[in-house]
């Protein structure tokens, strides 16, 4: 078996296209102008950066008006819940709802908020990882100034009925905030027949480059500014504008949301061949919905081991993949989309999240098939959890 | 999270992975919970530590530290494997992320809890000798 | 005489150098891993990262424990004033000092702390525009929370007394918060020999790409988060780490904090020769201090004419140049800075600022000279303002 | 900020700039604080703008402004003159930017001032005809 490279941790972040590099390129050192100036090179640079607001506006089906640069999708995550917060708690509104299984971005900011006197419920998931709607509308309050619900989980992939949602914040008039980074691409989004009132992306996540994303603000919401600064972002948002960054998003969104149907089937295929294969090594088990699942999305618990070796050796054959959000590696704790689930700590330790992309090979699956149970035997036979295991069953 | 070649290296190629069939001690420490169990298996001639083998459920540091472990107390008398600490292990292994430092800490405790079973096997009150044996302080959920 | 391109606006952002542009190159599509991740390409980003922070480290001579990547100037600015500030409201602390000149990203920010319940003063500046330090140790009170005054003003490039102003804060135990956006390359900063807490800066400014930045945080104090997210940066800043950017910044801070005195010395030559070129058209002065001046500042007001009609003029003869600050044109009131000199609207009105590099020649400084009288002449004979100065000269 | 290439040509080459030595009228608006100030001289024959010149003290949109009304008015009658809107200033530079659409309101002034002079010095009450001119809201300091 020859040893391969296989990149399988687009969850986590991904390769910058040929196309969005091509793109960014002349702004480093040709076209470096600030896009505040008046001179031509500034104004190419207004330019450019407005076409780039426009894709980004297409692609969710919105105004240019609507988009916001930001530096990442937790800036993006932060400004939404904060600003909103900041501007409804003086008619009272101090109560968020939100998630358990959120991305960090916005359960620590959710948590920041309860420090500051916010009361924030934490709506629950059923098995498959799938949010608790009847639990959400029996959450709402007079005093409730967001709903925070992600479009797609980063870890287990699940997809999260986004319309139901906004439809019962529309009828109880509340604002629905939705973190779309890892749905951008795989799931065609149209904001307004969604109806949802905010929406962070980030670009890293899409073949853009990292340190770049967007805030879909809808019109007529008005948020108070977050980074304060210059005139920047129609005086929304400090800070030049980073227009390589900026351009580069504008491309990638443009690609990932061209011929999605057609990506997804194909990746989708791959993706149950992988998520079939692995799950014939036997005491295996796979997180989350199989079906309302991004196509790139197979993530296996596997009794007996632990996730991080599991990932060391992957690498030793060339493998990225990852084991819980790639954000809160370094921590002890097994992820908390793993426990929301209501897996045991052990099993929630031994999951593995492969998150392929329209590049990846069927190829790639093969080779990541035929590695995968000499990974788990070596580390079964070097576990006693996995001996105790073995005994139970007798 | 940044491990040294030398974790890299214990984790790729574990020195004395396995079990012994008639081994004169063993310990078991750590819990799934945490994530982290380790179980080592150790005999012992005229107070020597002769042959030393551990199985672990963890991560890469987990492992890595079982595995030096293993090989800093064979051939050495019980007294010197009981006074192998963990700052020993990580330097050993030239150092540890921060997270990982309780990975240090679970393999001497894994070492004591063997002898202990060895001392207890042999009739002998290991409180006195090995003191109590607990897990790292990172696993007290 | 031929056309040429000057890019004469080095305040406003900067080319990103070679040096920079190929040391970021191969993050974008080869190791593109996330500094979170656990394999090979995650840990060596890990490791680019933190060899970054230990040249940021290096340059200002401090610890990389206390640096912390942002997304940018502003953002730092934001995150010192508003972390401060939150940390120590609960102690009855809610009294800021800042100066009347600082950038948008300092005064915006201290203007919605304002709004939010806080006391700002802002300390004047001389007709030099110096900070004037007696003013200063006036102000500071009991409930002063911190005190944030610029290294060096973005439009007139006067550098400030920073130490003396530690000092004082020292002595009356108050935070101190320089943004030095601007000085970074062409001061040599020791933080610690400065006595300063908190310093912000920004690589667009010191020819980095846009969109990255860092805050000093000076050991012992603790700022609560201001982007709440993953684990990274020692849990202190959200969002997947930007590595092209940060390993950008890293190699020109490497590069603009070596060899400063030679720099300065022949950067600020060719500065003087344009000021004196300048000041020989009749009616003009020089904006700000000329010894407390940034070497490549040229900040000049010409009576009787427009600042944004003479840099569209000078983009005729290819000279990028900037009147008041980049970031806020659009508006139409002149800028704070301008005003703050005690200069009238009518003088603010006709600015022009050459921010002068290194990359800079004397055949450039020549070639202003040769152009600026033709561009004032010309805007000055179509002026109904020049025509009354020249009347009521008589 | 985005001007189009019809404000960078007018402003480039300002039509009509200047002068005019034996002037029916002229006209001053605008005013040095705010940036602005536009004057503008008009010749009248028989009710008719038959010359126009200009002289602006001020950003590139109140040089295209001024530009480009002295071009929508010259060969007029005093009458289409006055009915010359900013909005139509605006279109016939292709738009302004947002925050430069008080220049137009500034030429459109300048025009009125002129006329106002003309009809002062004709002995002719102004008022009834073109009203009062006044600034451009953006300049009431
Ligand atoms: C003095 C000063 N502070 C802060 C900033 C803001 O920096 P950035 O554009 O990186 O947010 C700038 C530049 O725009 C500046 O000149
Ligand atoms: C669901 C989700 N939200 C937010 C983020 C944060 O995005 P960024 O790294 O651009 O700040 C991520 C990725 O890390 C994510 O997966």
């Amino acid at each position: 078996m020859e040893k391969r490279f296989i990149y399988a941790d687009n969850a986590a972040t991904t390769k910058v296209s040929d196309a969005v590099l091509n793109a960014m390129l002349p702004y480093f050192n040709e076209q470096y102008g600030n896009a505040s100036s008046i001179y031509g090179m500034g104004r190419n640079a207004k330019r450019d950066l407005e076409v780039s607001r426009e894709k980004v506006a297409k692609a969710l089906s919105c105004d240019p008006k609507e988009i916001y640069f930001t530096s990442c999708g937790s800036e993006a995550d932060n400004w939404a819940i904060k600003g909103v917060c900041e501007r409804l708690a003086p008619r009272g509104k101090k109560h968020i709802i939100t998630s358990v299984f959120e991305h960090h971005a916005v359960l620590h900011t959710c948590e920041a908020l309860e420090r500051q006197g916010f009361e924030v419920t934490y709506i629950s998931i059923d098995e498959n990882g799938i949010i608790n709607l009847d639990e959400l509308k029996n959450a709402i309050r007079e005093d409730t100034a967001i709903v925070s619900i992600m479009y797609a989980n980063n870890e287990i992939g699940t997809i999260q009925p986004i319309k139901e949602i906004a439809e019962i914040c529309q009828e109880h008039d509340v604002i629905f905030h939705t973190d779309a980074v890892q749905a951008i691409g795989s799931v065609e989004i149209n904001v307004k027949e969604l109806g949802v009132d905010l929406l962070a992306l980030s670009g890293h996540k899409i073949h853009a480059p990292k340190g770049v994303g967007a805030l879909y603000i809808r019109k007529g919401l008005v948020l108070p500014n977050f980074i304060h600064g210059g005139a920047q972002e129609r005086n929304k948002r400090g800070g030049t504008e980073n227009i390589p960054a900026i351009v580069g998003l504008g491309v990638a969104m443009e690609e990932v949301t061209t011929g999605i149907p057609q990506r997804v089937e194909n990746v989708t295929k791959l993706r149950n061949k992988l998520i079939d294969g692995i799950l014939e090594i036997p005491h295996t088990r796979l997180n989350g919905d199989r079906e309302k699942r991004l196509c790139g999305n197979c993530n296996i618990s596997i009794e007996g081991i632990e996730g991080e070796s599991i990932l060391l050796m992957l690498d030793m054959y060339g493998i990225c993949a990852s084991s819980g959000s790639a954000c809160t590696s370094g921590s002890l704790d097994p992820s908390h989309v793993m426990l929301s689930l209501g897996l045991s700590h052990e099993i929630a330790h031994g999951s593995v999240r492969f998150s392929i992309s329209d590049e990846t090979t069927e190829q790639d699956i093969d080779y990541i098939l035929e590695v995968m149970p000499k990974i788990v035997n070596r580390l079964r036979e070097m576990s006693p959890l996995w001996e105790k295991i073995i005994e139970a069953e007798g | 999270m940044l491990y040294t070649d030398k974790v890299l290296d214990h984790f790729t190629n574990p020195r004395n992975v396995g079990e012994l069939e008639d081994a004169d001690g063993i310990g078991e420490v750590g819990n799934a919970k945490c994530g982290d169990i380790m179980k080592m298996y150790i005999k012992v001639k005229d107070g020597i530590i002769t042959d030393v083998r551990f199985k672990t459920f963890g991560c890469g540091a987990a492992v890595a530290t079982s595995s030096i472990a293993t090989e800093l107390i064979v051939g050495k008398s019980i007294d010197d494997a009981l006074k192998l600490s963990n700052k020993a292990v990580v330097e050993a292994l030239d150092g540890l992320p921060p997270s990982k430092v309780h990975c240090s800490v679970l393999a001497e405790q894994a070492i004591k809890s063997a002898v202990t079973d060895y001392y207890t096997r042999q009739g002998i009150d290991p409180i006195p000798i090995v003191g109590e044996v607990g897990d790292c302080d990172a696993c007290h959920h």
